[in-house]
């Protein structure tokens, strides 16, 4: 029992980190061009592969080494899938044709999952083919048989399509479980990418809070911003680990106690990031309200993550079901498996 | 007892708004009046509003209104948004700088400007924030000197709202160059078409030019523009600022309209609501009928004889947090699709549109932070440190 | 159309206000001896009569005169039930057996009323008879056939008594509709009352806060503390008119509007006075949580009424029946009766 | 890969736990640790424990310990509460002072009082705030002053919690006369039935004397009750503080029982209860597992040599509002009943026993708002005005 990441994931996790600080500046994200221009550096660096076993070119890890990538990419709020497609994509190919990891782990295929709770996919129009979730199946629908359709996001680097398909059992691949599994896969992984944007927010407000003069003192010396930016701090103190364990029941727990640790996650995650883009916006003033500063691509994310791979009502319904309905107990054999 | 019955000249009145609007309000949404084409249909609509004489209709019949109680503004109003109008284009004027005008402006002031004001034939901008000065006005620093019978203003304004679009735009400016703080400002009118005036918008949250930076350079304004006595803006300010947070600016009927959406979203969408939405939704219904309740309660009070204190700290505070929970509640009643803006997106992209503006209410016409302070100081007599 | 208190009721309010500050201070809120000492004089001052007629003895009065005098009540915190005899006893009998009023009003009967919502009875043990709404008829019960059971009140100034009966025909005084208007009637000045204690508790803590000095200098300066009382003063702001039109609305409008108006407002005094009394006790920290301060007295009242002739979760439902399920609008006929 | 399986030692560890609780908690409830009746049996409880060597299960077993790790205290304390056993009359002594004195203590102070902390003979009352000193304790002025092998004891302390009934108290006291704020402050022991210490019990929200004043009239106490350095008080209460807010004060398995009982009282009363106290059902189980987790991994990092800093902070700020929330739920969900408490009023009596209980949570070891300031200041490095 220890409950902490490995050197070896914060390592690895720091050099995603610095590289994704580095190569996604928030000059990026104003610029709505290039905007998968680094996919062969993600390639080259390994991070499509985290998941993969070595034999696939993968690094051959677990998700307890994979979610604090995640989080680094939700905090640059990189425009590129790569979380869906490493986290998602990456392992339902491995259960389904092992032989195709490859090509994903590569950057040759491009194949981004969709789901009935994330029906609209980004960058669909670069994609070769589609990982889709139906009622009780997966489907691998090459792109040539897919419908696409451009709708538009609130978040400008978000290039959304509707994809439909013609779900006919040639392209079926796999069961009902596997598409469970990519739906606690969405909710875990979108909730590490939410606590980035979340830590993202925070530290923006409060270096702009630092700055920023009113009354003859920076703004951030007054109780009331004070407060505001330490409460947003403590969801999210207390989302992390939620959303860690989560991922480290990823490799070990049964399906459904990972629905209710993922279910969780999204929940407490969905509100660290509601509460606090609105903190973050509050203590910007009006510059927070314009393009003059970066912050609103943030919350733009933050508000299109929120509501895919299951809103707070979905998610809520789950624990509804397995608390209130089914009884599980809070505790030992709860918190942890084996107790 | 109280008497809470409209009387026959209310009905009467509702019954004519109403058939009005009915026959003239378009029948599909006009674009955002934050963009050129929807300024422009924002301004006809105003026109429009003008060939019925619904420009303002509290003010006197001699500039433009119809000199109706405040009672009868309410039942306006009520009718106004429950017809799904438009928004007004023309607030900055007919709700701030027209009421200031009315209590200091000379005959000649009043006259000039108010009646193409409640026309929409002058759509006015605001200019009080600078980049040092946000919710601290003290801090301003443009400065207007006087040369003649002009004031050159030098300087700059920000998060100038309408600017980018409108005809004029009244502001604070230092008229004493020597003076510090509350002291040595004053009021002034200018167009913003006048020379030395560049105009840069500022792209807000859904990426239109929502507010302007006002750059002046050497711009020469006569001082028939000044409203108020020179040195004395610090006050007529105040009592605009107290015009917005006060009665007008946002009326009851607005949050009104937006619960009664929020409830149709929510009998709509109640099978994959979460619990808790039911009751966020009923909160939103009952605080946007307290709201109505105070105010036709400071309406009355008015009527009689009474004014606004700080009480309208609490207005703001409380008008502009329900904006934001019962959008934040709409936002959350739609699943993946709230994101979605633009065509196919109606619904959810109004609920969005909705959320981001009302992320401004606990910012603009004095942060929240600051009303919090006013109710603490001046209603609790909590001390100033 | 004036939504503004006549001139004869703030001026019957004052008087009354005045009355009780000097006859209730804090002080007599300790002992709990002569819990009633009161009565003779509230009786003298046509207290209890507000509501009766003149012929009876009473002022005649409507329930825009009293809604001030109960939240006056609330504000001092006022041991003697007043405002359950005089605003809704004296209305009960006065539908049933007008002849009755005239002992109410003088003080010399004491007839307290009983409901489902409001099972315990303060000072039970000194009533005549019992007001008792049952399931579909209104009754009224002599002492001598209650049944009294003594339970405890976390408010040491509520002598509480269960009070059950045998609702027997004949004792049957009035139909199910006199029971509605008893619940209505109920929430609308419990309301009232919680309108008083807020009040109270917020001024006490704005007292304390401007007294009590840390870190050199008062802690009422200090932004959380007066963000934290001014949120309580928004409260308390925007639950009063809608308490006011509830019993404005109780002479003038259908008993299903006066549901509406008594669950909103019975709901809105409910989320003031719980937010106040967390506020207050925040404020004046250990000090608010012992008896070394009177506030608990005030508290404990605000918990009680919290919850009696219904709580909030009752009033939503009503709430939720009337808007959600049946269809009633906001706005104009909903505000105010005739539009 | 992280390892979060419990490993055979601890299922071990657990059963043993398990066991021993099913067999000696009382079957009723004690009466409250705030009345001398119930503190005497809260006293006697401690002895049972002892019996079992449960005293205080990390400690070194040369004071009274097992010498388990923080897993293992994380599992009895989940155990302990999954049992309903009673709350820790010797929490100020176990939990605060005791790792004070494992840290500053000479060899001779920690044989002197962990053996008979640990086993329930002597119960730890606090001595920290002063009627001009609580959030704020650089303002204590009560002085102890050296004189020959001995410290005289002047002055008044306040909130003392177990002071009514306790053996001993640790508190803070000017040694330095002429000292000013965090300086010349110095911890100093000794025993409440000391000649000259007079002590008042303070009535808290539910009648019950949970605190005391405690008056020093020349109370005369022996050096080698200093504990650390004469003048390092400061430093050492800060230490103790950080143990307050830290791990040990409120184990995640309170807040878990609690959640428990909530749920069972929700499956009770959800026909009566409104939408939204099903998400705040919810919502208080997963906040209290996320304080599980949080406390897991602070766990494992101080088992590999980690310590707390200002997470502290947020720590203390979530599990009072959480407990707070949850039993303000827990009440909401009784209606008529929920005033009620003594006989016959049991279930409700413990929803507003705890609701009044939690309602000192965000005022103790440090306010909220003072809290809040640390996280501002020291995590998000906002500046000090």
């Amino acid at each position: 029992m220890d409950f902490r990441f490995s050197q070896d994931a914060l390592d690895l996790a720091d050099g995603a980190r610095s590289f994704l600080d580095g190569a996604n500046p928030p000059e990026r994200l104003r610029s709505e061009d290039g905007r998968d221009s680094l996919w062969p550096q993600l390639a080259a660096l390994g991070l499509l592969g985290v998941l993969a076993p070595e034999s696939a070119g993968g690094l051959g890890l677990h998700d307890d080494s994979f979610v604090l990538i995640a989080e680094a990419a939700g905090r640059v709020c990189l425009p590129e899938p790569l979380v869906a497609l490493a986290a998602i994509s990456v392992p339902a190919v491995l259960a389904t044709y092992p032989d195709e990891v490859g090509g994903l782990v590569r950057g040759d295929h491009v194949s981004p999952p969709v789901h009935p709770l994330a029906p609209y996919v980004h960058d669909a129009d670069k994609a070769d083919a589609f990982i889709i979730a139906g009622p009780d199946a997966l489907y691998g629908v090459p792109s040539s048989k897919a419908r696409l359709t451009p709708v538009k996001s609130i978040d400008p680097n978000r290039n959304l399509f509707r994809v439909e398909a013609d779900l006919t059992d040639d392209l079926k691949v796999g069961g009902a479980g596997l598409c469970a599994v990519m739906a606690v896969r969405g909710a875990t992984y979108t909730a590490a990418q939410l606590l980035g944007l979340t830590d993202a927010m925070i530290q923006m407000a409060t270096d702009y809070a630092k700055e920023r003069e009113q009354f003859g003192q920076p703004i951030g010396g007054f109780q009331a911003i004070k407060h505001h930016l330490a409460s947003a701090q403590v969801k999210l103190e207390f989302a992390r680990p939620v959303v860690y364990r989560a991922a480290a029941s990823l490799d070990v727990d049964s399906i459904a106690r990972q629905q209710v640790h993922a279910a969780h996650a999204k929940i407490a995650a969905n509100e660290a990031a509601r509460f606090a883009s609105e903190v973050a916006i509050q203590v910007h003033g009006a510059m927070g309200y314009t393009f003059e500063v970066d912050l609103h691509y943030f919350m733009k994310r933050a508000w299109a993550l929120e509501t895919i791979w299951g809103d707070t009502a979905h998610h809520s319904m789950i624990i509804n079901q397995a608390v209130i309905d089914g009884g599980l107990d809070i505790g030992p054999g709860t918190t942890f498996d084996a107790a | 007892m109280m008497d809470l019955a409209y009387t026959d000249a209310h009905r009467a009145f509702r019954a004519e708004v109403r058939d009005w609007m009915a026959a003239h309000v378009p029948k599909s949404p006009l674009k955002t009046l934050e963009c050129e084409e929807g300024f422009n249909q924002h301004r006809e609509w105003e026109r429009v509003l003008k060939s019925g004489n619904w420009g303002m209709v509290t003010w006197p019949k001699e500039f433009g209104g119809r000199g109706v109680d405040l009672i009868e503004w309410l039942i306006f109003e009520e009718e106004y948004y429950g017809a799904d109008a438009p928004l007004r284009v023309s607030q900055n004027g007919i709700f701030l700088l027209g009421p200031t005008l009315m209590e200091f402006g000379t005959p000649e002031q009043k006259a000039r400007f108010l009646p193409p004001m409640a026309a929409g034939d002058e759509i006015w901008a605001q200019g009080w924030s600078e980049p040092g000065a946000g919710s601290d006005m003290a801090g301003i620093r443009t400065k207007a000197i006087r040369d003649g019978d002009h004031y050159v203003i030098n300087g700059q304004k920000t998060w100038s709202s309408r600017a980018p679009f409108a005809d004029w735009c009244f502001g604070l400016f230092r008229t004493d160059p020597e003076s510090e703080k509350h002291r040595g400002l004053s009021m002034i009118l200018f167009p913003l078409d006048s020379e030395g005036v560049t105009i840069r918008p500022i792209a807000q949250l859904d990426g239109n030019p929502g507010f302007a930076e006002i750059f002046f350079d050497n711009v020469r304004v006569p001082v028939e523009n000044l409203l108020g006595e020179e040195g004395k803006g610090w006050n007529i300010a105040m009592a605009t600022a107290g015009f917005e947070r006060g009665l007008m600016l946002r009326s009851p009927a607005r949050f009104q309209a937006a619960a009664k959406r929020l409830v149709e979203l929510y009998r709509k969408k109640q099978d994959t609501a979460r619990p808790a939405a039911r009751d966020l939704v009923l909160q939103a219904w009952q605080d946007a009928e307290a709201y109505a309740l105070s105010t036709y309660n400071t309406a009355s009070r008015i009527m009689a004889g009474g004014k606004i204190g700080a009480e309208a700290s609490c207005n703001k505070i409380f008008w502009s947090e329900l904006d934001r929970m019962m959008h934040r509640t709409g936002l959350s009643l739609l699943g993946a699709e709230a994101e979605l803006i633009g065509d196919g997106a109606e619904a959810a992209g109004r609920w969005l549109d909705g959320y981001m503006f009302s992320l401004a209410g606990p910012i603009y016409a004095g942060t929240n932070e600051i009303q919090r302070n006013i109710i603490a100081e001046r209603v609790l007599g909590l001390p100033r440190i």
